[in-house]
């Protein structure tokens, strides 16, 4: 598909860093995660975004804090990459009270305006039609804000794709929908659902610009996604960003990876977006491999930190099942 | 010192709530298919001159796109706007209803708090207008038995008027029920009325020896049918519920208490109708109390039809209404 | 857009001569029908198809009788076109026990499945999905039935319209999406709810071929049609036709075109299709006036016969509002 | 003279019935996301091993496209096949109810008996699997009061089996409820077992003292209160309703006229759930021989929880029914 212009912006080595920290942050978050899920001292289906590290990481170094996000059930890259505390998120996937929205929520349902997580939604698709309405507020407001919609390839055969990309073009929002295709559905392989073979073309149809990327690799991530934003910024509405990816872990934890052959699979993951971006960084003279081994060590730490934290916390009460439903408490 | 008062029909009745929210409250949004000026304001102009007074931006018409409206209203709302949104009728909330149902009415609580979605969905509905099957449904149990909305549905301009300014001031989602056919029904209106509680039934006419509960153009039929019985010597108890989630059980049950008599009349499908639910908590809590069992009428379990006779008989009639009482009467 | 290929089918005489009294039937029909409407010897909201009758007509002198397709509320042009016999259409508009669905359905839901009406349908984008699944029972069968969906341009604008069409493209349906462009959706504009100058691009999103055809043109409708019908039947699968064109009558008849300005409707008038394609007929040699006057006579003779039938035709009985409920009878 | 048995779960009675259906009628389809066996045959693998016996042509997974799903079982329904389709979790009814219920439950009566729509869609459900909000709802009530939709909710094999055969058998569209805890529920089942009508309830134990109704996993929960109460003395009629539309008003009233007292409980919110109609009904039947008021349990009225402690609070135990059977015959 049609590439961003040719002069794109380059992310300077501070930045370069930074995105290597949020990458990390979330393949060490999933390392954790998997080996708790595992043990079963969390119980929850678990949609790894391990694979997909790139995606928000360079997306995110682009967006203020007060720029907005929605996101999916497999979204906890995504809710890294913007900022969500890691003592919150765990408690919260860990269904305590000092969660993010105090057990209620869970992980497929994560909300944390404070970072700018506004939705993540656990139905496919929803996640866009509800990122114009935010997008649509800061319009309102003349405000700079940006909003992001994360979805993935599946989603981009749902009716709320097509409205959601229809409306932000003619009302020109200020919203990036980035779709994280890594090629599966559940079980269903891209082709066997999506009826054109770059997602990135259905922009045509909303005379919106839309490009496919490299989702594993950052520079080029990053370039798209500064200038998706800048144009978001600047009042020259939506863009759609389809970012090309996989996951190492299937749909749901636990899945047997059935429906694609051991080659394929092993392909994939040799491409490995994390490592190589870390040899990257070290090649260009970004960083050293001290440097990056005390970034990582720290993070190591603050999971380890956000893991105690959850597990040391109270889960809600029970009285907390009936708040909440409406803002003077839920009462039948 | 009689407040001053004008004559309007229930259009006019929302049409001037809505502005004088929108005057009041900045926040305050208007949104669907053809409600700004421009597309004529409306179907049948219940937002006719919102956007010539308070602007384009404020008050927009949408794509044919009932997902993306609701999912605009959705996002508005949850950054802190206050969007009423048309859905034209009721039937198409079918389209919408994951935008309602899964997000509008489970957002704060599945945040534990943290997003609160106060919006209107208004839509208008009712057999009558011979536009058949898919066009003329009462479908506020599906609302009603949905966690975290709030359902409206007003009988005369007052009542419509000061609800809908409830909704709007209201914290939590609205789904506010406008019955075409009762649109023309005109009543002298307070100027500066006052914003009429949500949850309250009102009691239209004091009686002793029957209950008959209503809601939205029934009833005006259910008035009818105590006029009716009023000439046989029967005290009627006549009380228009208004709001149909939560619903007012106080007044419901100290009425019947009272008169140890009920009817229910609403236009939706009796068979698991909220006819349904007030008929069996009027069992539940006033076993000892009641004379006779409480009369449930609703729709016939079938589609609206589109002949005439037809669909005028699918409607509650206040002869039914009268029926039932009279049968409730002459037992127990 | 793209246009059909270069040597493209052209309808010889007689084909002209059918295309011809199918528009002249649909368009004698429509005066009738407003007629009627107007003088309030029928209640019902009429959405006249005054203006599109070459569409469906140029597209039907390529179906078989087995063929099926789905409409809309705006239909009524396209059953006619289909081969739905006059007396039954005019006995169910007017809610008449021997009108194709008894009376029950109206004018919104005219089903006809003996000519190959299987549904109408008064939801914006509903024809689509449903006219897939028929498509693939053909497809099943192994039969080349052909299957159409008419719509309209608003309805490019829904959901159903995405997913109908990737899946028709993914399953290689046989399958014509047939968008009936008339410039407006309701008292919308195309461009202030559309975001692309045209709908036939949206194929590309689906790796469909989409058209934009000159809707006002039979011979060009022809040449699309035939191309599109031949595609379907050869197991190519669905094609896209964005069909333009223009609705005399408003949005529902009586509609006051206040969203248009007078030089604008009159200059889409002036491209009325019924007698420019009379007149190129007979310049072509292809009828004399003689012939064209002696075949409209005799439609309006058999719209008269229909009409004296339907209002001569007993209303159904009351039993029919619970009958087809369900096949065993609709008891509560 | 006793039939083979063979011990199975639910999964397998679903998979067993949908698989004699399609050996015995190749009328009957199947199709929804990941039913194919390509994909692995459903995500539990209700559907597992249909595609590879009966081809990739009648059992097709589909795109993430649930309005399309329905659309196609529709079109292909009235073109006589019989499509079980499959909408993975039951919330996600909610973005193709415009499909089931203007659609599917209405194209019969619209057309005057024409079009019969003979499908059954498939859905699971229910809290207690760590899901959250967007994944757990019962939402039946809303089907039930829908003319046109047949509702069917087993609670163990063997009728999973026995109504599944006959709701594919069924000339009319039937919502087929499985609650995703009790799948793993085993008996034997008869091998030749046949179609168990829908509409009549099951009693499972008679008892003279209070009846208990209940469906789905519930009924489980209402045989182990059953089992307790026996050891207090108490006498329970246990009925499993199994269909909720049309539900077995006959078998209920009768045996509730026999105990004079009535319990029923199901997993959805309580208020303006199937339990309100039942309840009223029985009031309303049996007013004078009721000898205390019905009780009812449900759900409260809030949304599913994630947090565990939580979520299991949200639905009812047999403890709950227990203590209401204890209470009805505390009163009266
Ligand atoms: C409306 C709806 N239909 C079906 C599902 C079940 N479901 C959950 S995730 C998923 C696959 C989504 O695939 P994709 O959009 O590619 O995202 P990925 O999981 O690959 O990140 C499906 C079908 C759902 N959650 N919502
Ligand atoms: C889902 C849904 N939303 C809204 C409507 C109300 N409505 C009926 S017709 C119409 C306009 C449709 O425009 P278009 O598709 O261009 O068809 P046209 O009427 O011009 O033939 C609208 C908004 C509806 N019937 N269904
Ligand atoms: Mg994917
Ligand atoms: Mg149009």
């Amino acid at each position: 598909m049609v590439s961003p212009t040719p002069n794109r912006p380059v992310p300077d080595a501070a930045t370069q860093l930074d995105i290597y920290r949020r990458m990390s942050t979330i393949m060490q978050n999933d390392v954790a995660s998997r080996r708790i899920v595992k043990t079963g001292r969390l119980v929850m289906p678990y949609y790894s975004p391990r694979g997909q590290e790139v995606i928000p990481s360079a997306i995110s170094v682009n967006l203020n804090d007060d720029d907005k996000i929605c996101t999916i059930y497999r979204g906890i890259h995504d809710m890294i990459a913007k900022g969500v505390p890691l003592r919150a998120l765990w408690a919260e996937i860990a269904g305590r009270v000092t969660g993010t929205c105090k057990g209620k929520g869970g992980p497929m349902h994560i909300t944390h305006p404070a970072s700018g997580v506004m939705v993540t939604t656990g139905i496919v698709g929803s996640s866009m039609p509800i990122a114009n309405g935010i997008a649509w507020a800061a319009k309102l407001e003349k405000s700079e804000r940006v909003t992001i919609a994360y979805f993935g390839d599946g989603a981009s055969n749902i009716g709320a794709f097509h409205e959601s990309l229809n409306m932000a073009s003619v009302w020109k929002l200020p919203v990036i929908f980035v779709c994280q295709n890594n090629g599966f559905a559940e079980h269903t392989r891209y082709e066997n659902a999506t009826s054109v073979d770059f997602i990135s073309k259905r922009a045509i149809g909303y005379g919106m610009p839309g490009f496919t990327v490299d989702g594993n690799d950052p520079l080029e991530m990053y370039a798209a996604a500064n200038e998706a934003v800048a144009r978001a910024r600047a009042g020259e509405g939506p863009t759609l960003l389809e970012c090309k990816t996989f996951r190492f872990f299937g749909h749901v934890f636990g899945d047997d990876d059935h429906y694609m052959t051991k080659e394929e699979k092993a392909a994939a993951m040799e491409k490995d977006p994390v490592p190589a971006f870390r040899a990257r960084l070290i090649a260009d003279g970004h960083a050293s491999e001290e440097q990056l081994v005390e970034m990582e060590t720290q993070i190591a730490a603050e999971i380890q930190d956000a893991i105690d934290f959850a597990l040391g916390s109270e889960v809600a009460g029970l009285e907390e099942l009936t708040l909440d439903v409406y803002a003077a408490t839920g009462a039948e | 010192m009689t407040a001053q008062t004008k004559k309007i029909n229930i259009i006019q009745a929302i049409n001037e709530a809505i502005a004088e929210a929108m005057e009041a409250d900045p926040k305050v949004l208007v949104l669907g298919e053809d409600v700004a000026d421009r597309e004529g304001g409306g179907v049948v102009g219940v937002t006719r001159g919102l956007s010539t007074r308070f602007g384009d931006e404020r008050v927009r018409s949408t794509p044919i796109s009932e997902q993306a409206i609701m999912g605009a209203a959705i996002g508005a709302a949850i950054s802190g706007f206050k969007p009423v949104a048309e859905i034209m009728l009721m039937n198409f909330t079918t389209v919408a209803m994951d935008m309602i149902v899964n997000h509008a009415a489970k957002l704060r609580f599945m945040s534990g708090g943290q997003t609160g979605v106060p919006l209107v969905v208004r839509m208008m509905t009712g057999a009558g207008i011979a536009s058949g099957g898919q066009h003329s449904d009462f479908l506020e149990a599906w609302f009603a038995h949905t966690p975290g909305l709030k359902v409206v549905a007003p009988s005369n301009p007052e009542d419509a008027k000061g609800l809908m300014l409830s909704c709007i001031a209201d914290p939590d989602p609205c789904i506010f029920v406008e019955c075409s056919r009762a649109y023309g029904t005109t009543a002298e209106v307070p100027v500066d009325l006052a914003p009429i509680p949500l949850g309250k039934a009102r009691i239209d006419q004091e009686g002793t020896d029957v209950t008959i509960v209503s809601y939205s153009e029934i009833f005006a039929r259910a008035k009818a049918a105590a006029a009716e019985l009023a000439k046989e010597g029967v005290s009627v108890e006549l009380i228009d519920l208004r709001t149909i989630s939560p619903w007012d059980r106080e007044t419901v049950l100290a009425s019947v208490a009272k008169t140890g008599r009920a009817v229910i009349a609403h236009e939706a499908v009796r068979s698991f109708g909220v006819g349904a639910e007030i008929s069996a908590t009027i069992h539940e809590e006033l076993f000892d109390v009641l004379k006779a069992p409480v009369q449930r009428l609703g729709g016939p379990f079938t589609s609206v039809p589109f002949a005439k006779a037809l669909e005028d008989a699918f409607v509650v009639k206040s002869s039914d209404i009268a029926a039932a009482a009279r049968a409730t009467l002459a037992t127990g």
